[in-house]
């Protein structure tokens, strides 16, 4: 089976250690002019067994910086904690907010020294006062890449398209949390690994709203 | 095959009314040849202890050797002996802080209480303990000695009815093991002092 | 300057510094290469097998497990204690490699009270889970701990689930071990919001009880925890008892080839030897009033 | 032919199916008064793509008896035709006979033992039922009847359920009240599972009837399930 | 039709293949072994294995792998105990009714005894399926002699019977252990103890399966009164069920494959006569 | 865990400063008991059924939050360690002990005896007199426990790494008074409230100003307990009120 099953994980997924528990995962996130949505699926499983289903895949790094975690839950909850920690440190000595930049630049850094023992894919996005609403993708290995619309996590491969056709630039922010919610709804449809409910988190200038739309009222289907 | 089973053994503790008694076999084997059938595997650590070891023969003469050096230092530095409580805590931390490079040896505890009351417990290699207050066993025919103890097992034996359940307990399952036997030896610890018995086992 | 430094100070003696040693690792492999008819196995450390769950209801938390440990298919221990004291407002059930659960736990209870100590505050259950994650996640899942963690702080009743990789999850019910599945069935199609502490029980007791009868890692009794958030704990070991072999053994008109009379097995020698008096105390000597005439 | 024969003789031996492709996954059955219902849900997989949405994997065989799969979807319509074969032949006879469920299990479990010795297993764990017969058949032909089956994941999300539950005096709508409650929590715990599902019952009078699929009802409104939990204070939340 | 290709790296078929994956011969876990006699090279012992994920079993969660997505293993292991013990005019068959797989109870009342005549009991435990197969096998042939010879089979021929039929399965063997009990021609109590490639003795009592080692040094001391001085006494049918009843509490109180119900068949020159006893289901 | 200096290290530093006079004293260590001396006065009795300790925590100046400052530290279950002294170092003394206390705990699965403790504490501060780059600890201890007997005990521990068992003691300023009274005070079947009341008498002996339940702080450790609890602000007080 491992052949055929790992064909439709993730990278991140296929390294995990027996028993380990993944994220599985669908995460997303796109900016719009003044701000960024993000989005994730909240399914956590080992094997097939989902051990959470209503688990939170958005961490909060600073005030208005966050990530999307997916890949080992064990590994991206650890990289988190020190990237909340360096931010924090980084703040506190410099006297001013982290960018979206720094905290991304922060976390492709311990995922590219740790590549060989970290399975996480992660995807840094927030709004600052120099850039706006940012997204920057770090994929297993530790390459970190600027975007308009960045998914990830093993659902992702099935919204590629979606994503492609829904995306366009300078959306709204009602377009922008209303495709973040329809493209991730769909993932969930067709990955096992994906699932639960979608959470949901906008930051702009104003602060950041969460969101959490319940299993049964996703926003699937044309 | 396990390398706890490499030299082979079978030791039971067990409780009585007032008294407590371990027993053992005397085998010493290399896989299934038989090297020694006078092997010492139930050490006195204590006027009222006794550990009972497991495993690979040169680990079970190893944790005799520091468990001894360890519970004399505890008694010269605290100036009182030490309780077979405290005992099998201490040996419990001793093969736990070697998780990952474990010593092949599975212990059993058997003593009494400062009050006269028989403590009995074991421990697998990495120092998980079992406490129970009718009986313990360990070595390469747990089952057969699990069979035999939770069925002759009687609560409040006196030392006399307690040695013969634990040398017929020992004896039966040895007899269906190929890797302990060669006789046996029997402890029987009371308030006053301790009983040892050599039983008459087949010797094949 | 080295005639005035003080040779290296003897460090007193009992605790030896904590943590792992690895001195026999290397033995260890090289004996396990060593089999003459291949390579021996992986020698086997006892398991809890276990269900446990855990829940929070509406002043509270109550944590359950089962009482069975196993060593590959044959039941260790009967009754073992699978919920652990973490700190005053804080327990911990354990499923996993026993030995594990058992030190992590004791471990990590002894960091929170040196914590308490110097803080002089209530530990609160995000530092326990935080502390176990750490430890967990340094040894990246070889210290096999699959924790269910609960308690009650100024913030409120709180139910986390740790893995042995040291990922956590902070979730309103939980179950973990070998019968988490069954357990997790009852939870499914069961739990509430904003319980009862008599359903929370309840809903535990139940949990537990279809990971006894239906996953065989986990059996015997079960023992409840309940937390409650004005600080009182209610330990109950042995909550449901609800296969006791007793009535089974009384209903079987027993034989007396059980029974052994004296001097049923042969006996080589036998030797006694009395326990040694350290030095005389009164009942060793006779008194004897003193003549003062 | 005889030279592909010839070759796979010499070399090694022949590589069969070991692992399914396109899978489904638990299938629920139990004993209720008047009768026996059959529950699954409607995806099948492509590993972990829930590929085929519509997929039924409870089917009826002849008048009265009812067939659940899990497993490899291909092996199950070879099983099928199989059956769907012997159907024709006896109403072809027709003499009147019809393969009860016994025996069609009978049946089942001898082409399943012989699959599995060969090495060649059809990747099934099929559930068949009769107006009073409920077995299990699995892939390498282990048969046992009960008052309730569950196969795959049913086995330790759903078994437990029955167990407490199941009573021999339930009635028709107990019955599917109670399958529909199993799979409502297979939904939420496998991650092959779909909350679309097909119920099917087989009584004495009315013969085998598989229901058109339905979508179940799921609950995802617990406060304490949309509280925000990746929150800065690190609360371990996750 | 041209022949195809060899595959690659592929290896010549060896003489005495065994049909399980070469992982699983490495993969000893206690019971996994099928027992052989003595006399069998180390080498040669036939390994039965429930195919766990390498590691899987490191973490103890339960399942933490997909029912589908394991490898195949054409066998199962469904545990249970088995036990006959031979008196002067009867002899005791009995077995546990649980059914079992991993760490999951598969069914509560599944028997394990099989009476093949009037006078003769089959008790397997093992792979349920194989067990299923050997008990249509035997009854066909039970049936056939029946048929040819106008009489039952007796037990001694029985016992032959299962000792040719589980050796023609030498290199595929039935998981099954077995215990034959029955009472002979002269009235006597007769039990017949197998490994699983068809050696087998007659005994004077025999177990198997997974609780096997908790009760077989107790029938030696109780029954056979093995290292006992005390007086020996013969034991007539009623006390050799209580002592069963014993051995299957003490197997269902520390074997977890052990349980549910205990079903006991005395059989004597009258026929056979049931009985069962609750045993613990957790 | 206590991080000594490095032995082995090269620093033109690294040398004991407590070395001998001509005369065959330690100055230094003399001068760590002068600092005791300097410091404020604590006490401790040891009665049938129990032990108490109280100290003077009067402060300098009436701005200090006096609720943050506590002499008296819990070490294990049933054992309390006040000082007299440098307030810093005993806190690394006490450090030490609770460190050590819990590490023995994990080891043996019980209570560290309060003998055991005391004797490491003493290693610990007769390793300060000989190391190099560190000076003795500014601070005596008083310890109360119980020893296997549940017999309640009271130790001193001295910066020169001396400890002894008493009855009842004193040290710190007037400690020599302090003594001669509880001289007086102590016999044999003291109990544990006639203990506590004794400790506040000798402490309002030779007190500047008045006693309160503000400037005084009380440990008791009952014997039927196994418990050390540090007295509230109240109870201090009801007790004061009781006695005048």
């Amino acid at each position: 089976m491992a052949a055929l099953a790992n064909s439709f994980l993730s990278p991140e997924s296929s390294r995990l250690k027996p028993g380990e528990l993944s994220t599985g995962t669908t995460i997303m996130a796109v900016p719009f002019p003044g701000g960024v949505v993000l989005g994730a699926d909240s399914r956590v499983s080992t094997g097939t067994y989902i051990a959470n289903r209503t688990s939170d895949k958005i961490a909060q790094l600073s005030s208005k910086i966050f990530c999307c975690r997916s890949g080992s839950a064990a590994d991206t909850q650890a990289l988190t904690d020190y990237v909340r920690f360096y931010l924090q440190q980084w703040e506190v000595e410099t006297g001013r907010n982290a960018t979206v930049k720094v905290a991304a630049h922060l976390m492709r850094k311990i995922c590219y020294q740790n590549k060989d023992n970290l399975s996480a894919g992660v995807i840094v996005g927030g709004w600052d006062e120099v850039d706006g609403g940012s997204v920057y993708n770090i994929p297993l290995g530790g390459t970190m890449i600027k975007m308009d619309c960045a998914i990830g996590g093993s659902g992702s491969t099935y919204i590629y398209g979606l994503t492609d056709a829904l995306h366009k630039p300078n959306m709204t922010k009602a377009e922008t949390v209303a495709m973040v919610k329809k493209s991730i709804s769909h993932a969930m449809a067709r990955d096992g690994s994906s699932g639960g409910i979608i959470r949901t988190c906008i930051v702009d200038e104003s602060g950041v709203e969460r969101e959490y739309i319940p299993g049964n009222q996703l926003p699937y289907g044309p | 095959m396990s390398i706890l089973e490499y030299n082979g053994a079978a030791i039971i503790a067990m409780a009585g009314k007032n008294c407590v008694g371990i027993a053992a076999d005397t085998r010493l084997g290399v896989q299934a040849q038989t090297v020694a059938c006078d092997f010492k595997k139930v050490f006195k650590m204590g006027d009222k202890l006794f550990v009972g070891l497991a495993g690979l023969a040169s680990d079970v003469q190893t944790l005799d050797q520091l468990l001894t050096f360890r519970k004399n230092l505890y008694e010269l530095k605290e100036e009182r002996e030490m309780k077979p409580k405290v005992f099998s805590a201490m040996l419990s931390s001793i093969l736990y802080e070697k998780r990952f490079g474990p010593y092949f040896a599975e212990p059993v505890v058997a003593g009494l209480d400062d009050d006269g009351k028989p403590f009995l417990s074991a421990m697998d290699l990495i120092g998980a303990p079992v406490y129970t207050d009718d009986f313990v066993v360990s070595g390469t025919c747990t089952g057969n000695l699990y069979g035999m103890c939770e069925t002759l097992y009687k609560p409040d034996l006196e030392p006399d009815d307690l040695f013969e359940t634990l040398a017929q307990a020992l004896l039966a399952s040895v007899d269906r093991d190929a890797l302990s036997g060669w006789g046996g030896v029997v402890h029987i610890i009371t308030k006053e002092g301790v009983t040892s018995r050599e039983l008459k086992g087949r010797q094949d | 300057m080295s005639e005035f430094t003080a040779s290296e100070t003897p460090e007193s003696i009992a605790p030896p510094p904590a943590g792992f040693s690895f001195e026999n690792v290397k033995r260890n492999a090289a004996i396990s290469a060593s089999g003459t008819t291949g390579a021996y196995t992986q020698a086997k450390a006892m398991k809890t097998g276990t269900t446990i769950v855990g829940t929070i209801f509406k002043g509270g938390v109550v944590l359950g497990a089962d009482t069975r440990a196993t060593g590959d298919t044959t039941v260790c221990d009967k009754n073992c204690e699978k919920i652990h004291y973490m700190a005053p407002n804080i327990y911990c059930c354990g499923a996993g490699t026993a030995a594990d659960t058992e030190k992590t736990t004791e471990l990590i209870a002894s960091q929170l009270e040196l914590l308490r100590m110097s803080t002089k505050t209530q530990s609160r259950i995000v530092t326990a889970c935080t502390l176990l994650k750490r430890m967990l996640f340094r040894y990246q899942g070889h210290v096999s701990a699959a924790l269910v963690l609960g308690g009650c702080d100024i913030n409120g009743p709180h139910v986390y689930q740790i893995y042995p990789h040291g990922s956590t999850g902070k979730l309103p019910y939980t179950t973990m071990g070998s019968g988490s599945l069954a357990a997790m069935s009852v939870f499914e199609s069961e739990w509430k919001e904003d319980m009862t502490e008599d359903e929370a029980k309840g809903l535990v007791e139940r949990a537990i009880t279809a990971g006894i009868f239906n996953d065989l890692g986990s059996g015997s009794n079960c023992d409840t925890c309940v937390i409650r958030m004005d600080g009182s704990i209610q330990m109950n070991r042995g909550a449901l008892k609800e296969n006791p072999v007793e009535p089974l053994r009384d209903a079987i008109k027993r034989s007396d080839r059980f029974n052994f009379p004296r001097g049923t097995t042969a006996v080589l020698s036998t030797e006694f030897v009395a326990h040694k008096t350290k030095g005389l105390s009164l009942d060793d000597v006779d008194v004897v009033t003193m003549d003062t005439n | 032919m005889a030279s592909l024969h010839l070759n796979a003789a010499t070399t090694a031996p022949s590589q069969h199916t070991k692992y399914p492709i396109v899978t489904g996954t638990s299938v629920l059955g139990l004993r209720y008064d008047g009768g026996v219902m059959v529950a699954a849900d409607t995806l099948c997989s492509y590993g972990s793509m829930a590929k085929y949405k519509d997929a039924r994997r409870i089917r009826t065989v002849g008048p009265a008896t009812l067939l659940g799969a899990s497993g490899e979807y291909s092996d199950f319509q070879s099983i099928m035709d199989m059956l769907e074969g012997m159907e024709q032949q006896n109403d072809n006879f027709d003499d009147g006979h019809s393969t009860d469920a016994q025996q069609t299990h009978s049946y089942l479990r001898a082409v399943m033992y012989q699959r599995r010795s060969k090495m060649n297993p059809l990747w099934n764990d099929l559930v068949v039922a009769g107006p009073n017969f409920l077995g299990l058949v699995d892939k390498i032909g282990t048969t046992y009847t009960d008052n309730f089956i569950a196969t795959g994941f049913g086995s330790y999300l759903a078994i437990p359920i029955l167990r407490k539950k199941w009573r021999p005096t339930m009635s028709e709508g107990e019955a599917r009240g109670l399958l529909e409650d199993c799979l409502k929590v297979l939904f939420y715990r496998d991650c092959r599972a779909l909350n679309r599902i097909q119920i099917a019952k087989v009584t004495e009078e009315g013969g085998a009837v598989v229901s058109e699929p339905y979508e179940i009802e799921t609950d995802w409104s617990a406060a304490s399930f949309a509280t925000t939990k990746g929150g800065l204070e690190g609360d371990g939340g996750w | 039709m041209t022949s195809l290709p060899l595959p690659p790296h592929s290896s010549p078929r060896p003489l005495l293949t065994s049909p399980l994956p070469r992982s699983a011969l490495t993969h000893a876990n206690g019971i996994q072994r099928l027992p052989i006699h003595h006399s069998e090279p180390h080498s040669m012992a036939v390994p039965a294995s429930f195919d766990q994920q390498p590691g899987a079993d490191s973490i103890d969660h339960g399942v933490t792998e997909a029912p589908y997505e394991r490898r195949f293993s054409p066998y199962d292991f469904n545990g249970g105990t088995t036990l006959a013990i031979s008196g002067p005019d009867f002899a005791v068959v009995a077995g546990d009714t649980r059914m079992s797989t991993g760490y999951e109870i598969l069914s509560r009342d599944v028997s394990k005894l099989h009476p093949l005549t009037d006078h003769c009991v089959l008790a397997s435990a093992g792979c349920k399926t194989d067990v299923d197969q050997l008990r249509s096998v035997l009854d066909i042939r039970s049936d056939m002699y029946r048929h040819n010879h106008q009489k039952d089979m007796k037990v001694t021929s029985v016992a032959q019977m299962l000792g040719n039929t589980l050796y023609g399965r030498r290199f595929f063997p039935y998981y099954s252990f077995n215990v034959l009990a029955g009472v002979d021609a002269e009235g006597k109590g007769a039990v017949y103890s197998y490994d699983a490639i068809g050696s087998f003795e007659r005994t004077h009592f025999s177990a198997s399966g997974s609780g096997q080692s908790f009760v077989v040094p107790l029938l030696d001391n109780v029954i056979v009164h093995k290292n006992r001085q005390d007086e020996k006494r013969e034991l007539g049918a009623e006390e050799v069920v209580e002592i069963v009843k014993d051995a299957f509490v003490t197997a269902g109180e520390r074997d977890i494959y052990t349980g549910d119900k205990l079903e006991i068949m005395v059989i004597t020159k009258d026929g056979i006569q049931k009985s069962t006893f609750p045993l613990k289901a957790d | 865990m206590i991080i000594l200096p490095n032995i082995e290290g090269d620093s033109a530093y690294s040398f004991s400063l407590t070395t001998f006079s001509r005369t065959g004293k330690l100055l230094q260590i003399e001068y760590a008991l002068n600092a005791v001396s300097n410091g404020r006065l604590s006490l401790g009795i040891a009665t049938s059924d129990g032990v108490v300790i109280a100290t003077d925590k009067k402060v300098s100046s009436p701005l200090i939050d006096v609720d943050n400052v506590g002499k008296i530290s819990e070490i294990e279950k049933g054992m309390g360690f006040v000082y007299s002294g440098l307030g810093p170092d005993a806190r690394v003394v006490v450090r030490d002990a609770r460190k050590k206390a819990k590490s023995y705990k994990l080891m043996y699965g019980e209570e560290k005896t309060v003998t055991e403790v005391v004797k490491s504490t003493a290693s610990l501060m007769q390793q300060y007199t000989q190391s190099g780059g560190v000076r003795p600890f500014g601070c005596s201890i008083l310890a109360a426990g119980l020893d296997e007997n549940n017999t309640p005990l009271l130790y001193q521990v001295d910066p020169s790494g001396v400890f002894m068992g008493w009855r009842a003691t004193a040290i710190g300023k007037g400690y020599v008074s302090a003594k001669g009274f509880l001289e007086k005070r102590w016999n044999e079947d003291m109990g544990i409230e006639d203990g506590i009341h004794t400790a506040l008498l000798t402490m309002r002996e030779g007190f500047e100003g008045e006693i309160t339940g503000k400037n005084i702080e009380v440990g008791v450790l009952r014997k039927d307990t196994g418990e050390f609890k540090v007295l509230t602000e109240e109870e201090v007080q009801d007790y004061l009120n009781e006695s005048s």
